[in-house]
Parts: structure tokens; sequence; C-alpha cells
């Protein structure tokens, strides 16, 4: 399962870094000078104050802001910048942190457009809507199928997503990530707004995920109890700093860290 | 259809051949999957069940051996039953929602050393009893989904055993031979299938079923209601239950019909939509909760519409029967009934799914005659069966044109049916069960000497139909003093059918005559309190008003008419009856969490009550312990009136069972 | 209520997507083809036909080429007349180019020259959003026109300056023309309607039917999943000029027969847009009840006051009937903004559900 | 070669040869330009406050002085001797059917189509458009009338100048058009500056929530600017009017006042302004000495064409805010 583009990076080796980036809107510092790695088939976590960057760092990874300094290597490539288009044929998927769905578009619709990259045929098989075109419809609606099978949404795979409760469209956001077969995913703030039973079937899916297809991830998340079930390594930002890197336990230990968050009402 | 054909076969897996050389291309199997229904043609099953017993086969699974099936209704799942038998192994079906202690106590009774599983939790379940099922060697799954990081050395999927099986077959070409010649192995004498009966009374016991008798019962029953290779059937009650291997499985098997599995529990009902099935069980709940849904969903309509839809509800009930059953009916009848069919009856049947489906059996309790009227009026062919588990399902059924909704139809063929003094319900069937599983006492208990299958139903034969009825556990029924049958529930069902009333506690055991204690149903009395401006402050209250006892006096006159009829309960009509003060409730220990009446601790509980009933009082005292919602206890106490009820004569022909 | 879908299940995906996957609807649609291609030549009067009749299929392939683009990519665009007015010049130039290849060759091939026009002024569209887009395309609308009008060129130096048709054949039919007849013309016009159509179901319901929407819907999030932004804004034009121009060449060859400078101003624009929005944004089934409403009103409203037997002056009844078309049009955004489209699906839906509510 | 020359060099030196001709050709596209600008101020008095883009502007310019020179026509008839009374009578009747239509504008339009898509209140201005046009014509008739300029005393008659070695003619009436202008958009910048209602107005045009929190009425808002608009399209009726005549050709102007707006930016008052004269002597320029070599008529797009050459640099406009992109 993995996209076009790059070499095969093996398990456990660095997938993405990001060297010494800084980030500043006029003369907001969002991010300075923050360096960290992403191992391939492990749940990285970034975590930290609000308005500590996290966002703007998963922007600059897919190439929605275009950092100022600093570099970022992605399969053993390396960029000053990444552009979108970029990082998704380069295999980076993603969620936001306030859903941003194609709210005009049924389910299944959302989760084929995911598709849209691994889909080929051009635009006058397209018109006949026949032969090769068909083909690859129904054999990309097949992966689509199984991702819904995957998220048990099998209810809803006709529903406009504007009609869906917010659980369940965080939930199809994941899908629409997942369609587009990743190496590389990034969740912003999966579990935002949910109830503890939410919380916990989005827990297991980003497991599942990461289990089942051996996808690296990429999370920020609020809920330090989830952080800490889920990730295998965690960075932590404050103020677009970095103020510790590690394993779960080291983290929870470093002073800084507990500064920051006392520092902050949460 | 060949029911002759089938005749010759005397195992599942002969029938299953016989399918894909009769009916090759059509469907055997449908499962919603991925979107759509995916389909397998009885060639293709026999191909990929064949391939799938070599692989079971070379794991180890041996003739005679035991394997448990567990999950829910899926493709995969029939398969490995028909696997199994394809060997000589015996499947052992359990129930997917059964808890860990039902599960480890069927497993190990059987003596299982393998299991065939829908998916991680029930893997999981198993695992989690583990220690206690020594002999459980392998076990093979459907979904591998969350199971990557298992231990694989006991675990291994479906899809890989089959996989397996195709290598084998394709590499050595005596496998085939051999896997042929172990399909013609097979008698019919030998178990096919070991049904363990849900443990409602006392621990559950594995019912012995064998191949040659299932198809016998199933080959009558199929002709009985002209099933074939046309009809559909949806498999969507629990695989372990007699009824789905008996309807689904092995009426299937015999008429080559093709069964559709539901993609899942939330989408059972839409999957039914599309499915569309011709040939239909659902027992009297399911029904009753289609039936309210119908009807909220038509509160919501608009003015006309609803007036629309409650009119030709309403002549449904005047014509739809009768013309369902063929009898003559007035042309005005059947032009309104035709308007209401293209306005409400067809569009409904629609859109519960049931337009395609010719033949429906509801079974397993007592069935309201209104809610049966409902379905019957709107065109739905429904019928009652009566059967049990031993008798692999079918005792009694009721033919097309001949429906009651308080009976339960006559013998079904080739089926002998004997009333015991004691009015209890005996058989001899096609069928019937070779015995229970490892348990030869109970099994001797369960028969009568002359190798007749005690049901543990009491009942009779209703004159006029010569159709039978059934009236309660045999264990429940008593006498009264004149020696007359007093089965409680009987008379409990026929009052709590009034949408009045809620529950109903009969007595007469030993007694001169019957009584009943009952409790009125808030909802529905409430409302009509409000229709009829009744003023009411409390239950109590409306419980004791005596508007409320004028109309529940007319249902139990009603009841009492309808025991007339039948000169065996004759002599039970209720005589005195009272409406109890408060609710019964389970809190209070009144009602079972299943919410059935416990007679002997009311019996206690309301003694002054019950005392008054039979002592001829107008009105009696009781002050009662209640616990309130938040759990805090205090009294209530009552003055609670007593009505008398005169009682239908007795028809002449005097009572004898 | 006439629904019965129980039993109707499908088996492949190419069954499940397929455009009208319940019989019922099969029915219905082929119902309506048959009535449009034999019914309507045989009961509907010649003036009936080319006053009505064509027209609507006319416009409504002008609708479908703007809802491509403002309904399903969400771009605002007021050009539409210019770019059937390409498509009628364009096309006439190819027919006097090639004089003896099939009429239908260069009224197909028209669409291509508005295609191209179309991507040139659908550049801006890659800054520029919403309202200042529209203004933008009010460019093209305003520079073609006034090319129709200075560049006597496009119509052979006509000293009347205007398209004049000449008489083509088809099968020894004439279609095109003064001596083509008003049921040849429109059948042509229908066939031709149809067939785009469903081209245009064809890739809305596709990969790129998605992008399109995806833009509409959230063009950052689109973005991020690999969709080329420009290139699927740049397509949407070309598509929707391509179906405009077509549009726009039938009107002049199987309508007008010949045509001012002032047919394709901007008012012709607006007048499609009506179309789109009342029909339904986003809905191809809604182009043809935008043009049939935005059509048929004014007739209804004229022929009323006879009804009633009044005799109203006719700038009276014209000026009303303009008040009421614009009253009319301000009602329907109120009761149903999603267009008529949508009071299709509902009433519909009610219908599948029958006799439940929802 | 020759073609570049005309295109680039000529136009320049005829402008040097004959700067009286120049100075002429720019009053003139002044003058139009402040027309142009007073639209576009309707425009951006309705958009900023209720977001809507109103179409209907350009009508209702028309519709105004329809019903100032109707309705003075009736008054006559109706016995109103002195015709200067019956203009006066009438310009204050015409104000009061300006308040009216703002009213019913708001209670039958905005007010059920409130939260809807921007475009769907835009083709709600379309409908406003047909009905207002409908309904002028119903009332006083489709034929072209003249403005009652004499009657509203309105100057008239020309300023001849000498400058520049030649004369440069002034109309009056531009004159007083000007000058009016400048005093309404004064008058406005005033009312939005000190009055409460127009602070509120400004409140909600920055957001909605926040002028609902400080507790102002949206309906009495839009009312208030939906007239305010109205007055300005009355304004400029006249003014125009009274240089051409009165009919639904005018409709044309209220589309030159888009790219006006596009160039000034939706949301912005000076903007409007500028944008306006920007359009307006660009025009004329353009049409007057490029026009013969591309052929006349080009000011109908020529307006379209600077205000996209401006878009492509500035996709807000010269004055509107900028737009920046989140998730």
């Amino acid at each position: 399962m993995r996209a076009p583009g790059g070499p095969e990076v093996a398990v456990g080796d660095v997938l993405l870094s990001v060297e010494n980036v800084s980030l500043s809107f006029g003369g907001v510092k969002a991010v300075s000078d923050v360096s960290f790695d992403i191992r391939k088939g492990e749940i990285r976590a970034i975590i930290g104050p609000n308005g500590a960057g996290k966002t703007s760092m998963l922007n600059i990874i897919n190439g929605f802001y275009q950092p100022q300094q600093g570099r970022i290597m992605f399969k053993g490539e390396t960029r000053s910048k990444m552009r979108p288009h970029e990082a998704a044929d380069g295999g980076i998927a993603r969620t936001f942190q306030n859903v941003a769905l194609f709210r005009g578009m049924t389910t299944l619709d959302n989760l084929m457009a995911g598709r849209t990259l691994k889909m080929k045929k051009n635009f006058f098989w397209q018109l006949l809507r026949y032969g090769p075109a068909m083909a690859e419809e129904v054999e990309h609606r097949h992966r689509v199928e199984q991702i819904i099978d995957f998220l048990k949404i099998q209810n809803i795979r006709r529903t406009p997503v504007a009609q869906l409760p917010y659980g369940l469209q965080k939930r199809l956001e994941l899908g629409r990530a997942l369609a587009m077969e990743p190496d590389l995913l990034l969740l912003d703030e999966p579990m935002a707004g949910m109830n503890l039973e939410e919380k916990e079937d989005m827990s297991r899916f980003v497991l599942d995920v990461n289990s089942h297809f051996g996808t690296t991830i990429a999370l920020i998340e609020h809920d330090m109890g989830v952080v800490m079930d889920l990730s295998d390594r965690v960075v932590v930002l404050d103020h677009g700093i970095k103020i510790a890197d590690g394993t779960p336990d080291e983290v929870k230990g470093n002073q800084a860290v507990i500064d920051a968050y006392l520092g902050v009402a949460h | 259809m060949a029911p002759n054909a089938s005749a010759a076969a005397d195992t599942f897996p002969k029938l299953l051949i016989r399918n894909a050389l009769l009916y090759g291309t059509r469907p055997a199997m449908r499962q919603k999957d991925l979107g759509i229904w995916q389909t397998w043609t009885w060639a293709e099953v026999l191909d990929i069940v064949r391939a799938y017993a070599v692989g079971l086969h070379r794991l180890g699974l041996k003739r005679g051996e035991t394997i448990a099936i567990v999950g829910a209704n899926r493709p995969k799942l029939y398969w490995s039953v028909m696997a199994a038998q394809m060997l000589g192994a015996v499947p052992v079906p359990v129930y997917a929602d059964a808890v860990a202690e039902e599960l480890s106590f069927v497993l190990a009774h059987a003596e299982v050393r393998y299991a065939a599983v829908e998916d991680q939790e029930q893997i999981d379940k198993i695992l989690s009893v583990k220690e206690r099922l020594p002999k459980l060697d392998q076990m093979v799954y459907d979904e591998e989904r969350g199971l990557r990081d298992y231990d694989h050395s006991h675990l291994r999927s479906i899809d890989d055993v089959i996989e397996d099986g195709r290598k084998a077959l394709a590499g050595d070409p005596t496998v085939a031979a051999w896997i042929d010649a172990e399909i013609a192995a097979g008698k019919g004498s030998d178990p096919s299938i070991i049904l363990y009966t849900s443990g409602t009374t006392g621990t559950s016991k594995g019912v012995v079923l064998t191949g040659e008798r299932s198809i016998k019962a199933a080959t009558d029953t199929v002709i009985f209601d002209k099933l074939n290779e046309n009809d559909v059937a949806l498999a969507y009650l629990p695989l372990a239950w007699v009824g789905d291997h008996y309807l689904n499985y092995a009426q299937g098997l015999v008429a080559g019909f093709s069964m559709a599995c539901p993609e899942n529990a939330d989408t059972a009902m839409q999957d039914l939509r599309e499915i569309g099935p011709s040939f239909y069980f659902a027992p009297p709940r399911t029904l009753e909760m289609l039936l309210t849904r119908v009807m909220i969903r038509m509160e919501d309509a608009g003015f006309l519409k609803r007036k629309m839809f409650h009119y030709f509800i309403g002549v449904a009930r005047r014509y739809g029967e009768r013309i369902l059953n063929g009898q003559q009916v007035a042309l005005t009848g059947r032009l309104l009934y035709a308007i209401g069919n293209i306005l409400v009856y067809a569009p409904l049947k629609n859109v519960l799914g049931f337009s395609r489906v010719r033949v429906a059996y509801t079974a397993g309790e007592a069935i309201g005659p209104d809610l049966f009227a409902f379905y019957r009026s709107i065109g739905l062919n429904l019928k009652q069966l009566y059967g049990q588990t031993e008798a692999f399902l079918y005792v009694t059924a009721q033919p097309d044109g001949e429906i009651y909704s308080d009976t339960v139809g006559p013998a079904c063929p080739n089926v002998d049916i004997r009333i015991a003094d004691n009015g209890e319900v005996l058989f001899k069937s096609p069928g019937m069960f070779a015995g229970y599983f490892k348990d030869d006492a109970k099994t001797a208990e369960a028969m009568t000497l002359d190798g007749y299958v005690k049901t543990g139903d009491a009942g009779f034969f209703d004159e006029k139909t010569g159709h039978l009825k059934i009236i309660d556990r045999a264990k429940d029924v008593g006498r009264l003093t004149d020696g007359t049958l007093f089965p409680p529930k009987y008379i409990e069902n026929k009052l709590k059918f009034y949408p009045n009333i809620r529950e109903v506690v009969a007595y007469g055991d030993q007694r001169d005559f019957v009584c009943v204690m009952i409790n009125i149903d808030l909802t529905a009395v409430g409302s009509w309190a409000e229709r009829n401006n009744v003023v009411y402050g409390s239950y109590q209250e409306l419980a004791g008003h005596s508007q409320v006892y004028d109309m529940v006096e007319k249902n139990v006159a009603e009841v009492n008419r309808s025991l007339a009829q039948d000169t065996v309960m004759a002599g039970a009509q209720i005589k005195r009856f009272l409406i109890l003060h408060k609710e019964l409730d389970a809190d209070d220990g009144e009602l079972t969490r299943t919410q059935k009446v416990r007679r002997g601790f009311i019996a206690d509980r309301y003694g002054a009550l019950v005392k008054a009933l039979y002592d001829g009082s107008k009105e009696a005292d009781i002050s009662t312990e209640v616990t309130f919602e938040d759990g805090r206890k205090g009294t209530i106490s009552a003055r609670v009136k007593i009505r008398d009820m005169k009682t239908e004569p007795v028809p002449a022909m005097g009572k004898a069972a | 209520m006439f629904y019965r879908e129980t039993g109707q299940f499908k088996t492949t995906y190419q069954a499940d997507q397929a455009v009208f996957p319940i019989r019922q609807d099969r029915i219905g649609i082929a119902i309506i083809l048959l009535l449009a291609f034999a019914g309507v030549p045989l009961l509907a009067s010649e003036f009936a036909i080319s006053s009505f009749f064509i027209p609507v299929l006319v416009f409504s392939l002008a609708a479908i080429g703007l809802n491509l683009l403002t309904g399903y990519t969400g771009l605002l665009s007021l050009g539409t007349g210019a770019f059937m007015g390409v498509g009628a010049y364009g096309g006439y130039k190819l027919a006097t180019w090639f004089p003896d290849v099939n009429i239908l060759i260069p009224i197909l091939a028209s669409g291509f020259v508005s295609a191209a026009v179309g991507v040139v002024f659908g550049l801006p569209s890659l800054r520029i959003k919403g309202f200042y887009l529209a203004v933008a395309t009010l460019a093209a609308q305003f520079f073609l026109s006034w090319c129709f009008v200075r560049i006597p060129w496009l119509v052979n130096y006509n000293i009347s300056g205007a398209i004049e048709v000449p008489t083509r054949t088809l099968f020894g039919i004439p279609i095109t023309g003064p001596n083509a007849t008003a049921t040849t013309r429109y059948l042509v016009t229908l066939s031709i309607v149809v067939l785009m159509t469903w081209l245009a179901s064809n890739l809305v319901r596709g990969r790129i039917g998605r992008t399109w929407m995806a833009v509409r819907d959230m063009d950052l999030a689109a973005e991020l999943i690999g969709i080329r932004l420009y290139r699927t804004k740049l397509l949407s034009f070309a598509v929707s000029s391509y179906f405009c121009g077509v549009a726009g060449a039938m009107m002049v060859f199987l309508w007008f027969g010949s045509s001012e400078a002032d047919t394709f101003s901007i008012n012709q624009s607006f007048f499609i847009l009506f179309m789109v929005i009342i029909g339904g944004l986003g809905s191809l089934v809604g182009s043809f009840f935008g043009a049939i409403f935005i059509l048929g009103t004014p007739i209804v409203l004229r022929a009323l006051p006879g009804l009633f037997g009044l005799s109203i002056p006719a700038a009276t009844v014209e000026h009303l009937t303009f008040m009421v078309l614009g009253a009319l049009i301000i009602f329907f955004l109120i009761v149903e903004p999603h267009g008529l489209a949508r009071l299709w699906q509902i009433g519909k839906q009610k219908l599948r559900v029958w006799p439940f509510p929802y | 070669m020759d073609m570049l020359y005309k295109i680039f060099l000529d136009p320049f030196v005829q402008m040097a040869s004959a700067p009286d001709l120049l100075v002429q050709t720019l009053w003139e596209g002044l003058v139009s330009g402040v027309l142009y600008a007073l639209i576009a101020l309707g425009f951006v008095l309705i958009f900023k406050a209720s977001g809507v883009f109103n179409f209907a502007q350009g009508i209702m310019v028309v519709f105004a002085a329809l019903t100032l020179v109707g309705l003075h026509a009736m008054l006559r008839d109706w016995g109103v001797s002195s015709g200067t009374a019956a203009a006066y009578l009438a310009l204050a009747l015409t104000v009061a059917v300006m308040f009216g239509l703002a009213f019913t504008i708001e209670r039958l339009v905005l007010r059920p189509l409130v939260n809807q898509p921007d475009i769907i209140l835009f083709m709600a201005t379309f409908g406003m458009t047909y009905f207002l046009i409908g309904l002028g014509e119903l009332v006083f008739g489709g034929e072209p009338k003249l403005m009652i300029a004499d009657d509203l005393h309105l100057p008239r008659g020309a300023i001849d100048v000498k400058m520049l070695g030649g004369f440069v003619s002034f109309q009056k009436i531009d004159i007083a058009a000007a000058a009016i202008a400048s005093i309404m958009v004064a008058g406005l910048a005033l009312f939005f500056q000190k009055t409460r209602i127009g602070r509120a107005l400004r409140a909600v045009a920055d957001s909605h929530k926040a002028a609902l929190s400080v507790g102002i009425s949206l309906e009495q808002i839009w009312v208030v600017v939906w007239f305010a608009a109205g007055i300005v399209a009355l304004v400029t009726g006249i003014m125009w009017g009274a240089r051409s005549n009165v009919s639904f050709a005018l409709e044309v102007i209220a589309l030159k006042a888009l790219p006006v707006l596009i160039l000034g930016g939706l949301t912005s008052i000076p903007g409007a302004i500028v944008g306006g004269l920007i359009i307006g002597i660009g025009e004329k320029l353009g049409e007057f000495y490029w026009g013969p070599l591309i052929g006349s008529g080009i000011e109908s797009w020529l307006a379209y064409v600077i205000a996209l050459l401006f878009l492509l640099f500035r996709p807000q406009g010269l004055f509107g805010e900028r737009i920046i992109e989140r998730i």
C-alpha cells in the first residue's frame, strides 16, 4: 500500500524529517527552528498547548504553508518546501482540525474523491464512462468499499455528508485520507469534540490503521491520555519551539513539558 | 423442485451435489458485502465447499469429530457446516451472542476440537475460556480484521483453508476421488448436526439430528408450501437456532432455493427490502415491533394521508383476510380493497420488503389476533406453525386457506400427534431427533415408551377446525376442583391481547373457579381517559375508576365467550376479576427480568386480594411495599373493587380432553 | 407509491452505479423519451415546436453547460451568452469553410472553438474567486459581443451583419436553412441534446465530476488530496463552454435560421443563469426544469388574460409578465433555494417511501 | 512597426499636440466617472451592510428617475400649475417611494432569504430587476422621457474656458453633478462616522454577530442602507437623466458600475469613487485616442479589461481587504 514517487523506505527508517524549519505570518512566529523526524510504521504524536504551532507544522509538512527557513526530507528527497500536490503525490494524506469534507457530496463520493490520484483513465473514456473508465471506476469502488467496511460506515454510504453527525464526519474524513493509501497520515486532532465512546472508537481505528495497513501516522491531539496510549514517540511544541521529544514516558517526566502545560489552562 | 431426487440423497452433502447438477447456474447463496450482493451459484458453492472440506481434513478434522460454528449468518459459516458434513464431522452451531459461560459449556460438552468463527470478537471470547476447553485445537475465522498480531499457530483464515484445499485438489487427482468417496461414505443415519437448545429450561441439551430424517422432514414441508428453486429466503435469525437451520439451510438444500445473508445487524431491515424474500419467517415479537414502527411513522404523516391510511386499513380488516383465504366477498368490498391495494397495501408491503413474500410463518409464542390479522389483511400470507428442536422444527403448520390466529394448524404431513391425559402434546415425526448428545437419561425422559416425543406443552385439538391449540407449558397447567383443565398462561394471554390490559395473573389451580388480577396499560387507558375526559391523578386512581372496570369487564366477557367455544376450556371461564392498584414491577420482584409474571410470589404478596377473590367479598383492602424509581421504599395501600362475571353456558358435550 | 423497490438488488458495481438504478425510473425515462421523440412531433403544431420545444432544448443544453461550471465547479459565470455566440459564429465559419461535410460536424465542432475561448477567459479563475470572477467573465461577455458586431469577417461580410444559415441536408432531408421543417430541426436538436446530456451525466458521475465538486465544496482540501486546482477549473471552463458553444450553434442553425449580433447579449447570459438557479445548481435534470420554467412562464402568463376573456393591451401584458416573472423568481428562491430539481427529488423520495412520510 | 507606432506613440503625440482636447476628454471622463462612482457607491453600501451583490442598483437608478419624471407629469395633469412646485413635490414623493421600496425589499426579499448563499441573494436581486422594470413601465409607460432638469432648476448651458491654446467647454450640469456627488459622498461619510445608525452599520459590515451582540436590529439597518442606496440612485438618475434622457436603456450604466466595483473592491467606499474615476477617464481616453485604431464602441468592454488587468495583480481590488486562507 504505497503511493508512487520516492524510493521504498524500510520500516523503522526515517520516512520524513523536518530540519530547522521556521515559519512566520507577518511578524508572528508560528514555528521557529523546529527539527524532528517520523520513522516508517510508527505513530508519532505532536502535542503542545494551544497556539504551540502544531497545526502550522502539519501545514508545512503537507505543503499548505511554505516555511521561510529549513528543509523537509521525505523518502530521502530533501526540499526547502513542499507543494500540496507534491505531498499528495508522495503519499502524504491528512485530516483537519475542523472537518474539511466535501459537504455537497455523499459519503461514497467523498471516499472516491480520495482516490482521484490513483485514477488515470483519460477524459474521453470518462466521457463514455465505459470500458476502461468503468473498469477503473469499479476497481476503485471496490477499494473504497473495503474502507467503508473497515470503518463500519455501511449504513451511511449514500448520505450527503452535510447530514452526518460530527463524530461520523470525523471518521469519514479519516476514511477519505485512507482512500489515498498514504505512506504518511497526518491527523489534526482526530478526537476533538468527541465524547468518550467516540474517542475510544477513533483510537481503535487509528491503531487498526497503523497495524492493518502499516501506515505511518503523525497526529496532533489534546487528550493526553489518548496520546500516551496511542503514540510510539511524542514531540512537544510550545510557542513554535520544540521543547521535548521522546517516548510518552520520557515526555511525561520532562519538566519543560509540565511547565508548558501548567502554563495554560486546560 | 425435485423431491424424489432428494429422497435419494440422504445427507446434505449429497443434496449439494444434486443441486450443483440440477441448478448449477442458479444462485445458492448471496451476501450483502462491500455494498453489493455477492452471489455464489450451487456449482460454485459445491466447488468451494469441497475445497474447504479438503482443507479442513488437512488441518486434521476427521469423521465423527465435532466442530463449533460461532457467528452471525455468513456464507463462510454455512460453508463450514457443509464442509464438516462432507467429512462426516458434526457441526455444532453456537449463538453468536452467547456469553463466555454458555459458550464454554457447549464447546466443552460437545468436545469440539475445531471451531469456525466469525471474527476477532468470537475468538477473544473463546480464548478467554480456553483453559476449560482442553480439546480445542484449531480455529478458523472469516474476518481477519484485528487478528494480525495473534498467534497463528492454531489460527487460520477460512480463505486460506479453502485455498489450501484447492491446491491439494489441483495438485493431486486422488484427493478429488477421496473427497467424493468421503461424501458417498456419509450415511443418512449418521448425526448431521447437533443443535443446543437455548438454556431457558435448565442447562441446554445437545439435540442430535440425522441427515436422512432432516431431509425427509424438509422435503415434506417443501412440498407442503410448494417451495422451489426460484424462492429466496433471508437468513437473519441466529444460525444456531433450529429455525434457521431448518427453514433456510435444510429447506434451501432440498428445494434448491437461495439463501441471502444481510450485511450486518444495522442494515438487516434495508437488506430485507433489497433482497425481497419470497419465503419469510419472523417471531411475533418482530412482527409486533414492525407494526408499531409502521403506526408511529404514519403518525408523522400529513392529515389526509393519515386519514386515507387508516380508512383503507379498516377496509383491509373487513375484507382482506376473506379475500386472502379465497372466500367470497361483495364486489364493493373487492373494489375498495383493490383501491386500497394501490394506495396503501402494496406500497406498504414494498417499504417493509414483503412485496414478493409467498409464504410467511410465525411461531415461538402466542400471537395477538389483531397483530396476526393486520399482516394477513394487507395480503401477506402469514401462517403459524408449532414445533421444537427435538422435532427438527415442524410438528404442525397451517395450510393455505385454513388460518386462525389461535391455532397452530393440523399435524404436518407424516407427523403423528397424540394428546396425553395430562393434556401434554406428544408426537412422532419424520424429522424427530436421534437423542440428546451424551445424555441418554434425558433422552429417555423426553420420550414415551412407544417412541413418542414429549413436547412439554399442553394442548388440545379444536373440534371445528381440527387444528391443534397450544395452551401452556404442560407443567404449569393445573385443574379446577371439578377437574377442568386450567392453563393460566392461555387465559392470561387471551386477556393480554387487549391493548387496555398490560399484565394478567390468573388463579384457579385446585380452586372452584378461575379469577384474574389485571394490570391496565397506563398509556392505552390513559389516552382513552383523555379522549373521554376522565380525570385521574395516578395509576391507582385510574385503575380504580368504575368506567375502566366496565371497559375491562367487556374484555373479560369476550374472553369468556371465546373460552366457551372450546368444550375443553369452557369450564375455565373467569368468574371474578379485579384491577390491581399498582403496576406489577420487576423491581418489586413481581415480574422476572424478562417481564414474566411470578404467579406464586404475587399470590403471597397479594394474599388478601386472592382471598377476597374467592370469599365473594365485593372489595378488599391491601397495602404493599413498593420500590420507587429512585430506589426508596414506601408502602401504598388501597381498597380494590372486585367484579363478578356471568359466564357463558357450557356446550352440551361435557368436558374431556 | 408507484415504486416497487423490494427485490431490486444489485450484484455488480456497474449496476449499482447506473444512472437509473431503480426499474421504475428506467420505465419513466423511457416513456419521456418516447413522448419527446414520437409524441411531440406527432401531436404538437409546427409553431409550438419552433417557438417552445426547440428553444427549451437549446436553452437546456446551454443551462447544462453553465451548470457544469457554476453548479458543479462553483465558478460563477456571466459570459454564457458570449460563449454561445462563439459557438454560433465558429460553427458558421466552419460550415462556410467546409460546405461539403455533414452540417452536424460544424455544429458539434463549433463547441471546440468556444471551449478554447472559454479556457482563455477562465485563466483569471486561478487568481480570483466569487463575484470578482463573475465580473471577469462579464469582460468576456462584453468583449466578445463587441467582436460579433465589429468583425464583419465573422458573418462573411453579409451586409445585414447577420448570420444567414445555408440549407444543408441529412440523408437528403433539409435540416437547416429556410426549407427545413420545424419537426426535422426539432428531432435533430433533440438527438444532440439527449446525446450530450448523457455525456454530461457520465462526466459528473465519474472522477472528473467528483474533482469538480470537490473544488466547489472545499478547494483547499481538494488540493491536499492531490487535485490540481487550475487544471480542474480550466477543464470545467472548457467543457462548460463546449456545451454552451454547441447550444449557440444549434440556436442559429436549428432554431433561428439566422442571427443578429445582439442575440448573444448579456441578457442571454442572465437568462440562462436564471434557468440554472431556478432549475437547481448542480443538477442536470434541473437545467431542463429551469429552461421549461423560464420559457414556459411567459407563455402561460400571456395566455392567461385570454383565458379569462380579459382584453389587456399587449404592452401591459408584457410589463405584467416582467413583474410576475421577477416575483416568481424571488418566490422560488425563498421557498426552495435549491431549485426545482430539489423539489422533484423530494417528491420522488415521498413516492419511494409511500405511505410513510419519510 | 507602423501599427506599434500607432498604438504606443501616436496617441500620446496627439495628446501632447492638442492639450485642450486632452483636458476636454479628461473632463468628460471625470464626469461619467463620477456617475459610475455614484452607482458603485450604491452597490458598496448594500454589499457592506447585507453582503448582497445588488444587481438591481442600476435599475433602481432608472426606476427612481422614472418615478420622479412620471410623478411630475401626473401632478401637472392633476392641476399643479407651477412646474417647480410639482417638481419638488414629485422629488419628495419619489424619496418616499424609494423608502417604501427599501422597506418592502427588506420585508419580502432579504428577511426570508437571510443566511442563504450569496448567489441566491444575487439571483433575488435579478428578480427585483425584472419586477422593477415591469412595474416602472407599467405605471409610467415604456417610452423614453426627458428629465425635468429645468423645473428642478438644474443649471444648463456650458462654460467655455480658453486654455492651452484652445477652448475647453464645461457643461454646467456636469459641474453640478460633480459638486452634488461630492457633497453626497461627504454627507454619507459624516453619516457613517457620526450617527448611531451609521456606526451600527459599520459594525454590521465588520461582523453580523458583533452587530447583534451590541443589540442592533439587522432589519432596521438593512432598511436604512437600502434607502440610502435608493437616494444615491435617485440623485444618479437625475444627473444622468439630465445628460441624456430617462429610459431603461440606462440599465447598461449599471453594468458599467461592476468593473468599477472590482477595481475599487466590493467593500470600499473610497475604492468605489477612485475606481469610478479611473474607469471613466480611462474609458474616454481609450475611446478617443485608441478607439479609431481598433474600431469604435470599445468603451463597452474597455472598462472590464482594465478591471480584469487590475484583478490579476490585486485579486481583492484596489481597496478590498486582503484574503488570507487558513484551514
